[in-house]
């Protein structure tokens, strides 16, 4: 291509990968510190969460099917 | 403006299905299942992320790579693409993975009670009733299993990971996501599947069954063992060659004692860098068209059953050989003949404490515990043999 | 006769030309320097090493292997061709060596203070005005770049390794011999490069400024931000996902602690091993006639204003957020927004121990400095889908 | 009932042919001796297992892959065949072993003395004699060996097991199962071999020759002595490059200092896991077919003669070495020059001690015994040029 | 397949698979048995059978020659 | 080929490499003696040519700059 359309190519390549960069990153900035303060305000219940193995255990087993099935009606009713 | 509409038909929300959507959330329920319950940690958290990373749209990590007429790379490949091709379709990792197994392996306890054996042929009878299961299901129409299919699946109940991927790949690729699901996440479950069935099936005097203390085995014995084994399994079942004689390879190496960098090595670095590779290949199966259908339930339905019906038959297995023999077995160290090493020969261990504090079963269900993994490699030769 | 003739022909000097010898030499300082003045030595060495290889004449490192019809080799390739077929050219060996690099960092001051990622977004502006600069250098007809190896070229700036590499095998791999040598040239002079223009643009103030200690960190956050970045990734810019979906993945090895012994191999053996083959792989591409160019001339030149510009539009962020925020922010961790991971960070601290011999920047610097690399990789990304 | 028949066609016992069953009992052998004699067990142990498996009837272990028209996998290929195809007949496996052979070995007795490098070319008088007696024997009709054949057969009295291996897929790749299960049986036998030869060529004072104690050596000398014979096999012997490069390249990882990782990984799990997949894929050609014929017992022969033959040229070297010069050299480690490192350099050791007990000749004959692995490598670069 | 034969191929993959372990890993049972009584009858000799490496090693280098001799002969006149 | 010819080609192959190896040995005692020898003679002045890593740098960048603009330079002119 020619040089005019090579040097605009490249200023677009500019703006669109600093916009891209910041835009990210920002999401990211927030993403995280929404998640740092949840984690820090739940945090504490955290050995609360913790369960005995066994019940833990069943508990996922449960979660594990449901979320599953659940997944699959969703996808399926979708098609 | 172009670029930025290029940029945004590239981004994942433009592509974005709900297929898709739903197999990231399915990766992250397993690694949470990894980290948080401790799910089989090491296989589990590899294989939830290779399911993220493949449902990610765009990202193009099963990208086939385009040639040019040279034979030169013109467009490269996706990592998970070269990943599955190389070490999963050709069944390397898996074997690979087996000869570290060996390597980790002590036969001792097996050595100093070969009726322990038994136990764990018994066990795999859930592998084969669960093959009828999986028949049955297409049968009434519920699903669609061919026989190969319903092999696949049977071999869940091998509580064996390796086993059960490297079947897969011979018989039923599409399926291999799932089962191996399945399988590691049984097999981490195994506490909480077995104990219940164990206790219906065996009264609080067989659970109580003091076994005596196992005879120290010789070095000798241990190193002789494999290769006994590897020549049996080369006159009768030359098909479960490849897993039983990688897992024979390691196990020598290990007793020999005459290479220790190199059994140190397939038991650590070699092992491990396998198991990164073949948790993400696995993981890379696990695309939503593949994994959201109801055949999916199914294994996950057939899967738990092959697990309750192995432990199941090795108890009973137990008490049957009670009825001939003087030597006593105490009918829980049965259960651990389904494998899955060796969360299950710690569930008898526990099981057995509860009846009895002073009877401590670990070592004795340590025998039928990797009879289980023979038992259920020569369970994988038979079905090849019969269907590949 | 005849045979001394033949070997004579085969021999070194018969064949020699100014090139190979010239490209020996580099290889030579390229050694060198990694040895006595410790550059990037993990890469340099084999690099420097892969490039004398590649310069022996008949020695055919890089011959193509020969098949017969059945598909069998007649005659076998050359070492460094299989190198780089099966781990450069396919990406293969730039992800799992950041793979490597995620298992090795810690988020910790990044998620104690966010807002240093914006520092490692600015840092990125050097990428671009050196793709700028590289336009405008064949634009006066100086030398001939593509939009594409233009892009290549920018990401040094990006000062990271693997990212670089990993960019250059799509968008320029006949360049990526030069670029690799480029980049870890510069992250080694980075002590040298960086402090003029920090000072330049900084008041003695300003480089004296105080940070508060960081808070400290829970594992769950650390969990956790590997996972959000990934789901992040595959929302808004699935081109970046192979580089940052390898570098969350060994991070969440790392910070789940429920897979110690793989993200210990990870970190060790599999980095190591990767290292050196992808270190004589991308030597294996300075072959005189790729590297004996003009080009190379101005790709240096062009690598060293990314730095530059990078190092400057970190500082100046950091000068711009204290405008608008009563947390001040001491604008030489700026600098450390253009990765360069450790060592960037070091300066910055070695820079401020200058202002203030109390200050102690290290660990301030180090959020930036990870999120650097996060930056770098999304503009790899961006690139990726505009040029890819 | 026809499955029941089914399974019988694949049993082993069906299928098994005489030549198999003794090749099962050749790779049993081949354990014995690694495990109770310790013959080079890292080497001889993998290889008398990929013997067995090899030989196994039914098991496909050296299967080729079939591919469907879209060129994805429809049958996966054996086990062996890949580690073959992608380690051996490339090249790849015996050029990482010698990169880490550099990485374990150190130059300095040699940098020391360097007349002993003399030593170490006189010992490889025995590779091309044992050529000679190839052709010879092929000539009086005996057997069938091409001047290729003859020069792999020859190369096993460079007693070095990678060069060895290296060469023969290079020349003779039909031979080089029983060219490599020679080399290392011999290697492991030259506490017998050597001895006899060496005292009937010396006389009592002879072997009690005492040496001076070895000057220091800086490492800066170390670092440059790889980089200096690189530079040398670059000039004149290119066909030697492969090997020598990558032995050097090891050497200067070791001997530099700034990259202890790669240099530990390199010698330890990179070549250990290399020597597994090597000595498994070394075992996959010893096929019946193979091994059991007339030219196997010649490469017994022949190999053994080339042994002895480099023995003794080394040791007359040497004897030769103290007409023409003041400083003595005790011809007992001219026998060093074979290499067989460390073990040739031991014997030398031992058999010195017992003409003089105070005469400690270990550190001097490690120089000739590093040497012999340099004359080696040249004569199978002369080799490879000459003929390849 | 229709589903008849489908099953009864399960049902007979089931007889044959049991069939096969069971009888493999008695066979197993057997051989490890006996080794293992033989080990330990013979095992006492083993310091007797450990020679010194000088005639260990002449010994084997014999044996090797020896059965792969053997070993040929037997395969020539085979063919 | 024929016998006659073999054994020539084999006696041929063994004068070159016999004659190889031993040149080559030759010139690697020789560089490598005449290497260490300046080594230790320069060996001494190592600290001196140490300097601090900044001078250091500096002088390598520019170094490395210069060698390969050189290289190039002699390389175009070649051709
Ligand atoms: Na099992
Ligand atoms: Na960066
Ligand atoms: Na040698």
């Amino acid at each position: 291509m020619n040089s005019g359309a090579l040097i605009s190519e490249g200023v677009n390549l500019m703006l669109l990968g600093m916009g891209t960069v910041f835009v990210f990153l920002t999401l990211l900035v927030i993403v995280t510190s929404i998640m740092s303060s949840l984690v820090q305000k739940y945090g504490a219940v955290q050995p609360a969460v913790l369960k005995t193995p066994g019940a833990a255990g069943q508990l996922d087993e449960a979660t594990l099917l449901a979320v599953i099935s659940a997944a699959i009606h969703a996808h399926r009713s979708k098609q | 403006m172009r670029s930025l509409l290029q940029l945004f038909r590239d981004s994942g929300l433009y592509q974005l299905q709900a297929g898709q959507l739903v197999m990231v959330l399915v990766g992250l329920l397993l690694i949470f299942l990894a980290i948080r319950k401790k799910f089989e940690p090491l296989l589990l958290l590899p294989i939830g992320m290779g399911a993220i990373l493949v449902n990610i749209p765009g990202a193009g990590f099963l990208a086939e790579p385009v040639y040019d007429a040279a034979g030169h790379i013109e467009s490269p490949g996706g990592l998970l693409f070269y990943i599955y091709e190389a070490g999963i379709a050709t069944g390397m990792f898996p074997l690979v993975i087996f000869m570290g197994v060996g390597a980790l392996t002590d036969f001792g306890p097996l050595l100093a009670n070969p009726r322990t054996l038994f136990l764990g042929a018994a066990a795999q009878f859930g592998i084969f009733t669960t093959v009828i299961g999986a028949i049955l299901l297409s049968d009434i129409g519920l699903m669609d299993f061919s026989l190969a299919d319903a092999a696949a699946i049977g071999i869940i109940g091998g509580a064996d990971g390796p086993t059960a991927i490297f079947v897969s790949t011979r018989l039923a690729p599409d399926l291999l996501g799932a089962i191996a699901v399945a399988a590691y996440s049984y097999m981490a479950l195994v506490p909480l599947i077995q104990p219940p069935i164990m206790k219906a099936l065996t009264t609080l005097e067989e659970r109580r069954i003091r076994m005596d203390q196992l005879r120290p085995v010789s070095q000798r014995e241990k190193i002789i063992f494999p290769l006994s084994l590897l020549v049996l399994v080369a006159l009768f079942l030359p098909t479960a060659a490849p897993l039983l004689g990688m897992f024979c390879f390691g196990n020598l190496m290990k007793e020999s004692g005459v290479v220790e960098r190199l059994s140190d090595t397939a038991q650590n670095a070699l092992i491990n860098i396998t198991t990164i590779f073949l948790g993400l290949g696995v993981g890379s199966k696990l695309s939503s068209d593949a994994f959201l259908n109801v055949e999916t339930l199914g294994i996950l339905v057939l899967g738990i059953l092959a697990f309750g019906i192995g432990t199941a038959s090795g108890v009973l297995m137990a008490k049957l050989m009670n009825r001939f023999s003087s030597m006593q077995i105490n009918p829980l160290i049965g259960a651990a003949g389904v494998s899955a090493v060796p969360m299950a020969a710690r569930v008898a261990n526990k099981v057995g404490l509860e009846a009895n504090s002073q009877n401590f079963l670990l070592m004795h269900a340590m025998g039928p515990n990797v009879a289980g993994v023979i038992g259920s490699a020569v369970a994988a030769g038979v079905m090849i043999s019969y269907l590949g």
